[in-house]
């Protein structure tokens, strides 16, 4: 049973993180810091600390004095080139002096300069190696708990908690961080090897666990929890004094789990810092290891320790010491981070050494240690300005620093936290925010109170990326026909979470399979899934009045059986959506299911219903918008409106071009005629024996009809139409080439040739605002735009030239920037690339000459604001 | 005949499909028993959508066995204990109410074949099982 | 000897200009009302410590391809003040123009981006379209591969765009003002406005009132609570937008990356941090707390872009106030309804970008009574007469 | 987004299910001044506390409602149907 590091061997026993077995094999030095690269040995032994930073299994940046060793795991250092041992950028310690803290503020204030420097900077910065593009991923889960009770921290004043507030009948839940199993008699859930990193707004806790199951790195719970118990304890944080960083200097804490959990003798004689007088508890832990304890001394006391690599002494004011083990007894820090994120206020205690919370907000209480720290600390808080005496482990920051900084004048510990970088790294302010306090408190003569604490930040202790962005299921949305699609080759689009067919690949290249599908739209017959329509049914006395209020023309006067077009704008006239309304005939009437009887007659039937009742389509991304917005003007208003959402119930699909209606009559008895089914109206029929809601509508320009039915039924009917089209040559088509018929139709499409800013008048669409209704929403600013000057018009263009803009591209007029193209392609009809743009109102006339840009360079265009395709519509009425 | 949002999936599952009220339903997949026995150990989904009213927007799911609970909290915040509410289940609004088996879930149709794939991968520490009719009449007789 | 960046100061009884919110645009518009204007008697107010608003809070990043020709030159004035910032204040800003990316996933943003280029290019603004190859080419990081739920389509290239440090602006800037005798009041929270006859007489503090020739507002997220003190209602919602930070990695990533149909941005600072964005939350709020569900966005998004950093841990994360105006355009200029009453807010998301040149010609119009071209169309009155600006459409993710 | 919001149809959910609506304000009649449509349309109290507001449960029950909320905490002090 062993680890590899850097490729070496290292057995592991049983209980052994990754550190305590490199430990144990001997290596001392774990890290090299981050500015001067100065060996970083075990300080903290409870992943607090910068120090044993590792890269793990391809991940950068583990700490390993918490990570459990398993047998075959890869371990590289990181951030030491070429090792540990002899780390050649270490030199940085010697020019410490060109770098006094903020040095790049004040240097390379030149940007040629400072862009040198910067390369530079960038070779040498960061810690552990970013993972390649192609890392193997792992697999993160969230999931969800609600708790009458969330203790966090299962010490004996947590479990105390826990216990009572189960025997009160709360649900309770216990998040730890070491691995422990729940009691078999417990009456709370224990989550063990898990942390809370985060307090949020309606008490909700973040807690990371680590390996829940086998299959998963981490997982993120989500504990919702009427009532919060924070029992977190307290951490310990270094003593300072020159050399304070060197490997074989450890808080007593990290010195009681090497020898409790690991079974490690950390060194073989020792000095104490400790305040205790007398015999202390952890020289007693010492001695029983058959560790010398040379001397214990109080941290005033302290001048420096000695070694290189290595403690191997430490000089106090009582003499030197050679020792190779250094047990700080440091400050006590009640772990407070979780109660300050909510709210609570951390007030100084001399009497505690310490920050406490107080004014916990309701419903989160604190219970043991971080309500009340122990008196543990050094009595003398602060060390005097030295530049090894470090401060901030993680950035290098030491106390020379502070003292320089605080002379600047960045004297508020908000400032100092910003200039210096101190308590921004990856200990999270954990090892060194009280002592930069400290300093900054003696440095201004203001009392530690007044210097205050940094605001505390979620999420502390950090969180991975992977646990954040959890198992990452990105819905997607299917139409009923999306296998079909794929059977007949769809290259795919997506449209918000759904899947549509761009086109299909028939063809060697893309421009000729949509040409294909173009071309036998215009001269055959097509089929588009046009499923992801938002589809809507209004029911209920009012739902004209609705329709009159919230869409600009007029509906409470559509007859039954007929179709129109909608376009909705909210106050300030800008357009929101269109489609279209259409009022299903009364009854049965026209609805033929070749079933005399009527036993069939109405169910089921689609949108077939009173005559109050209403079909409504919306474009596909604006569908929640839309319903959404109809909701809100019905809200309290007391009208008899029932809005049902439809969308996902029916499949729907356009069946268009000269064939269509030899297509589809031979699915339907319904009356196709112009007679009997004339163009803008709607109908109640079964197609290939299914019951559908029947359009006939033409977006593409062809007669055609749209086809809502149930979805269940979707491929069926889809393939009934293409068994019914094979002789006509039917040929399914994609939303490009739909955007190619329209284009030559000169139809809008909302969000595509409109944006943000776009009102019905400018985009030439002026009768579809009835004035003459009394109300509706966005008439008092439409009437203002009616008889303001319009600063830009959605006009057509034809190219002069034999050549295609891109969507998008500008127009320029004498050179000016004076709009952009929406939408421009090669036309079939006309033989020439055509598009509708934006341009500014000089530029709009009829036959007015403007520049594209096409690949960057002006190609001369005229505007027309005529329908390229059978500008009366003729074909449509065919 | 009627499809089911998940027809095209029991097909690749290589699921045995019958005809029940005009629908195309999934019978089982391998072993009717085995499928109960797993659902009963642990945990399983079964597609119901046949059982909708008319002009349904909604695809029926069951979810059942003890895992229930451990799988679909993995996906929803909504809290188990009602007996019915509308929450997101795998980031889409759905309808989720109880049943003696466990839970049905009613997932908008186009969504289906997403959220299926994700109670499966949220169920694969509990190995989930997907059953088809005959092993859900065992269940619940 | 260490010289002190600025000092503190006693608060007088009346100055010429009394600025609200000492940030980046109110120490801007101080410095050059002091530098180009001779005005000195300026009072600098805030209620927090120096920068602590948004100033402090942005993820710094800088550009100028902006959608819009009011747009577009603005910050292409802005982006050339930060070029020169360092030299000018003899302070380095730390303005790393490492380049821009901002990609499109979807047929729609790659329009939008287009646009973009387009009206870049026409008015002289670097930034062109490029595709996933030579995506990849720059940022051999990212995932440009056809796994992801939507995969990159193409990116605008913007190269003069990139990051700052941004308390350094603050510093570089307030050390100037200092050095101009501008006064910095921190902890000196504005409590009301007494206006008399259209005029704002006197601002009330909680360190006393001070009498004002010209009063700027400058507060950002809370434009509204100061405007409404002098009787100036706006269209402004204030929302919080959030950030984050992680641990150090070794620098891989030199590019500026802004995902619109994501919702995220992603740089990577030169002590090797990943600074990752969000787009707003989509509600009102003061409140300044920072919640988990968009922390989860950020890191979800941010993983789409790069998977491989699963194992990277966030290490904070922080929220500012943003003031949103319905066309996502500024609002500066003077008050319609009290004539010595100036506004330079509604910056939204974008307002770090905007600082130099929004102080230049808001010193400008306060010294000078004439509005400097390059902020005429975001007048206050632009509302009230019809002329919203455009900016809005390309605006789902800002920076 | 997590605080909580007590939908009155399906009670306590996280804010993050609902959609924001903004602040709740009265529509003028047609024929009022010019001012008091310029006023509705464009400008905000953008309260900084206590506001009246807009909610629709988005993936609950598909409802709008009104709350009352400090902006400043983002606490909840009731929810209502309205009139």
């Amino acid at each position: 049973m062993d680890i590899r590091f850097n490729g070496k061997a290292i057995p592991i026993q049983e209980g052994d993180t990754v550190a305590s077995a490199l430990y144990r094999a001997g290596q001392r030095i774990f890290t090299r810091s981050f500015k001067y690269h100065r060996p970083r040995g075990l300080l903290c032994c409870s992943g607090h600390c910068p120090n044993c930073l590792m890269n793990v299994d391809g991940i950068p940046n583990v700490r390993t004095c918490i990570t459990p060793a398993r047998a075959g795991m890869a371990v590289k250092h990181q951030n030491a080139r070429p090792s540990l041992d002899f780390d050649y950028l270490a030199i940085a310690q010697q020019f410490d002096w060109m770098m006094p803290v903020g040095w790049y503020y004040k240097n390379f204030t030149n940007p040629r300069m400072w862009h040198l420097a910067e390369a530079q900077i960038r070779k040498v910065a960061g810690l552990g190696d970013p993972p390649p593009p192609d890392a193997p991923e792992a697999v993160y889960e969230h999931a969800h708990m609600q708790a009458g009770v969330a203790v966090i921290g299962a010490g004996p004043a947590g479990l105390n908690a826990a216990r009572e507030a189960a025997s009160q009948g709360e649900r309770v839940v216990v998040v730890d961080d070491q691995p422990r199993t729940t009691p078999g008699d417990s009456s709370y859930t224990l989550l063990s090897r898990s942390y809370c990193f985060g307090l949020y707004e309606g008490n909700l806790l973040g807690v990371l666990q680590s390996e829940p199951h086998s299959g998963a790195r981490e997982r993120l719970v989500h504990i919702r929890a009427k009532r919060i118990v924070v029992a977190t304890g307290a951490y310990e944080a270094p003593l300072t004094f020159k050399n304070n960083d060197l490997p074989g200097i450890m808080l007593s804490t990290a010195v009681w789990r090497l020898i409790h959990r690991h079974g490690i003798q950390p060194g073989t004689s020792a000095v104490i810092i400790s305040n205790e007088t007398g015999d202390s508890a952890i020289a007693a832990e010492l001695r029983n290891v058959g560790i010398a304890v040379v001397a214990t001394v109080p941290p005033s006391d302290v001048l420096e320790a000695t070694g290189s690599k290595h403690v191997t002494g430490l000089r106090t004011r009582r003499g030197a010491f050679a020792c190779d083990l250094v047990v700080m007894c440091g400050h006590r820090i009640p772990d407070a981070g979780l109660l300050s994120q909510a709210g609570a206020k951390l007030e100084w205690s001399a009497e505690a050494g310490a920050f406490v919370p107080t004014e916990l907000p309701p419903n989160i209480t604190a219970v043991g240690d971080v309500a009340h720290a122990l008196v543990r600390a050094a009595s003398t808080l602060v060390s005097m300005p030295n530049k090894r005496t470090f401060v901030c482990f993680c950035n290098d920051v030491t106390s020379q620093d502070i003292c320089d900084s605080v002379a600047e004048g960045f004297d508020h510990i908000e400032l100092l936290k910003r200039y210096t970088t101190t308590t921004m790294g990856p200990c999270q302010g954990r090892m060194c925010q009280l002592q930069a306090i400290g300093i900054c408190a003696r440095e201004t003569g203001r009392a530690i109170q007044e210097t205050g604490v940094t605001t505390s930040r979620p999420p502390n202790p950090g969180v991975t990326l992977g646990a954040l962005g959890g198992a990452r299921h990105h819905p997607i949305r299917r139409t009923p026909m999306h296998y079909q699609h794929e059977e007949l080759g769809a290259v795919w689009m997506d449209m918000g979470d759904w899947k549509r067919p761009r086109y299909y690949k028939s063809a060697q290249t893309e421009r000729e399979s949509i040409l294909r599908e173009y071309h036998a739209v215009r001269q055959a017959v097509g089929v588009i899934d046009v499923s992801t329509l938002g589809k809507l049914s209004l029911k209920g006395r009012d739902s004209g009045k609705l329709l009159d209020k919230v869409y600009t023309n007029r509906f409470s006067d559509l007859k039954p059986g007929r179709v129109r077009y909608a376009v909705l704008c909210d106050e300030a006239g800008i357009i929101l959506d269109d489609g279209t309304i259409s009022r299903p005939l009364a009854d049965a009437r026209g609805y033929n299911t070749g079933d005399p009887g009527g036993t069939r007659s109405v169910a089921p039937s689609v949108s077939a219903g009173t005559i109050d009742d209403f079909f409504i389509t919306t474009t596909t991304g604006n569908l929640d918008f839309v319903e959404q917005w109809l909701e809100w003007w019905l809200a309290g208003a007391g009208w008899d409106v029932q809005i049902n959402n439809l969308t996902s119930a029916l499949a729907a699909v356009n069946l268009a071009g000269p064939k269509a209606r030899e297509v589809l009559s031979a699915l339907t008895s319904c009356g196709l005629s112009n007679a009997e089914f004339p163009y803008m109206a709607c109908r109640n029929a079964e197609v290939a024996g299914v019951p559908a809601l029947l359009m006939r509508i033409g977006f593409v320009g062809e007669t055609g009809w749209e086809i809502h039915y149930p979805a269940e039924s979707g491929e069926h009917l889809w393939s009934a139409l293409m068994d019914a089209g094979r002789p006509f040559g039917i040929c399914p088509f994609g939303v490009e080439a739909q955007r190619l018929l329209r284009l030559e139709k000169r139809h809008v499409i909302v969000g595509v040739d409109t944006d943000a800013l776009t009102s019905p008048y400018e985009a030439g669409m002026a009768w579809v605002v009835k004035h003459d209704k009394a109300d509706f929403i966005g008439k008092f600013a439409l009437g203002k735009l009616e008889s303001a000057q319009a600063q830009q018009s959605l006009v057509g263009f034809t190219m002069n030239a034999n050549q295609i803009p891109e969507d998008g591209a500008a127009i320029l007029v004498n050179g000016a920037l004076a709009g952009r193209v929406t939408s421009a392609r090669y036309s079939p009809a006309v033989e020439k690339a055509i598009g509708l743009a934006w341009v500014t109102a000089g530029a709009a006339a009829e036959g007015a000459q403007i520049e594209i840009r096409v690949a960057g360079a002006p190609v001369r265009a005229t505007v027309t604001q005529r329908v390229f395709y059978d500008p009366d519509g003729a074909r449509l009425r065919m | 005949m009627k499809r089911s949002a998940l027809h095209r999936w029991h097909e690749k599952a290589g699921a045995t499909l019958a005809e029940e009220n005009g629908w195309y339903v999934p019978l089982r997949y391998s072993n009717a028993e085995q499928e109960a026995g797993a659902v009963r150990g642990s945990v399983g989904i079964c597609d119901l959508s046949h059982l909708h009213e008319p002009l349904s927007p909604y695809a029926r799911f069951l979810i059942a066995g003890p895992n229930t609970r451990a799988v679909l909290s993995k996906l929803t915040s909504l809290n188990l204990d009602l007996t019915k509410a509308y929450g997101s289940v795998a980031h889409v609004r759905s309808l989720v109410t109880r049943h003696e088996l466990g839970f049905l879930l009613m997932i908008p149709r186009d969504y289906a074949e997403s959220v299926w794939e994700s109670l499966l991968h949220a169920g694969e520490e509990f190995h989930i099982t997907v059953f088809g009719l005959e092993a859900s009449r065992r269940l619940e007789a | 000897m260490t010289e002190r960046m600025w000092r503190p100061r006693s608060l007088q009884s009346s100055y010429d200009v009394v600025i609200i919110g000492a940030g980046i645009h109110g120490l801007a518009t101080a410095y050059y009302l002091g530098k180009r204007h001779g005005v000195k008697k300026i009072a600098l107010l805030d209620k927090g410590y120096l920068g602590s608003g948004n100033s402090g809070r942005n993820t710094a990043i800088l550009r100028s391809n902006y959608r819009t020709p009011e747009g577009i030159p603005f910050y292409d004035a802005s982006v050339k003040l930060y070029e020169q910032m360092s030299q000018e204040l003899g302070w380095n800003v730390l303005f790393s123009q490492c380049g821009h990316l901002t990609l499109a996933h979807t047929d729609s943003s790659l329009i939008g981006l287009r646009v973009r280029a387009e009206n870049n290019q026409v008015l002289g603004v670097d930034s062109k379209l490029i595709f996933p190859d030579e995506i990849k080419r720059m940022v051999p990081a990212i995932d440009i591969s056809s796994r992801a739920r939507f995969p990159i389509m193409a990116a605008l290239y913007h190269p003069p765009g990139g990051v700052i440090r941004h308390d350094a602006v603050v510093w570089g800037y307030a050390r100037a003002c200092d050095r101009m005798d501008i006064e910095i009041h921190p902890y000196t929270e504005v409590t009301g406005i007494r206006v008399e006859k259209g005029r704002a007489l006197c601002v009330a503090t909680t360190r006393g009132n001070v009498a004002a020739g010209a009063v700027l507002n400058v507060t950002a997220g809370w434009a509204s609570t100061i405007s409404k003190m002098a009787g100036v209602p706006l269209p402004i919602v204030s929302h919080q937008l959030q950030a984050c930070v992680t641990e150090p990695l070794k620098p891989f990533l030199d590019k500026v990356i802004v995902s619109a149909t994501l919702h995220v941005y992603v740089n990577q600072t030169d002590k090797g941090e990943l600074v990752l964005g969000a787009e707003i939350d989509p509600y009102q709020s003061y409140s300044m707390r920072s919640t988990l569900p968009t922390l989860e966005q950020i890191a979800g998004h941010t993983l789409d872009l790069f998977p491989q950093l699963h194992g990277l841990r966030v290490l904070r994360q922080w929220a500012g106030v943003c003031d949103m105006t319905p066309d996502y355009a500024p609002i500066i200029g003077r008050a319609e309804e009290v004539e010595n009453f100036y506004m330079d807010v509604g910056w939204g998301t974008y307002g770090f970008k905007a600082g130099p040149i929004a102080g230049q010609c808001t010193a400008e119009l306060i010294a000078t009574g004439k509005t400097p071209a390059l902020i005429q169309a975001f007048s206050p009155g632009r509302f009230r007469a019809g002329r919203l600006v455009g900016e809005k459409a390309a605006a789902a993710v800002s920076s | 987004m997590s605080f909580l919001l007590a939908c009155p149809e399906c009670g306590e959910r996280s804010a993050y299910e609902f959609r924001f609506g903004g602040e709740v304000k009265s529509r003028p009649q047609q024929g009022d001044s010019e001012e008091a449509w310029f006023q509705y349309i464009y400008t905000k109290t953008n309260e900084a506390g206590e506001q009246e507001e807009w909610w629709f449960h988005r993936n609950g029950c598909r409802k709008w409602f009104q709350a009352l909320r400090d902006t400043r905490t983002n606490t909840v002090i009731a929810t209502w149907y309205p009139e």
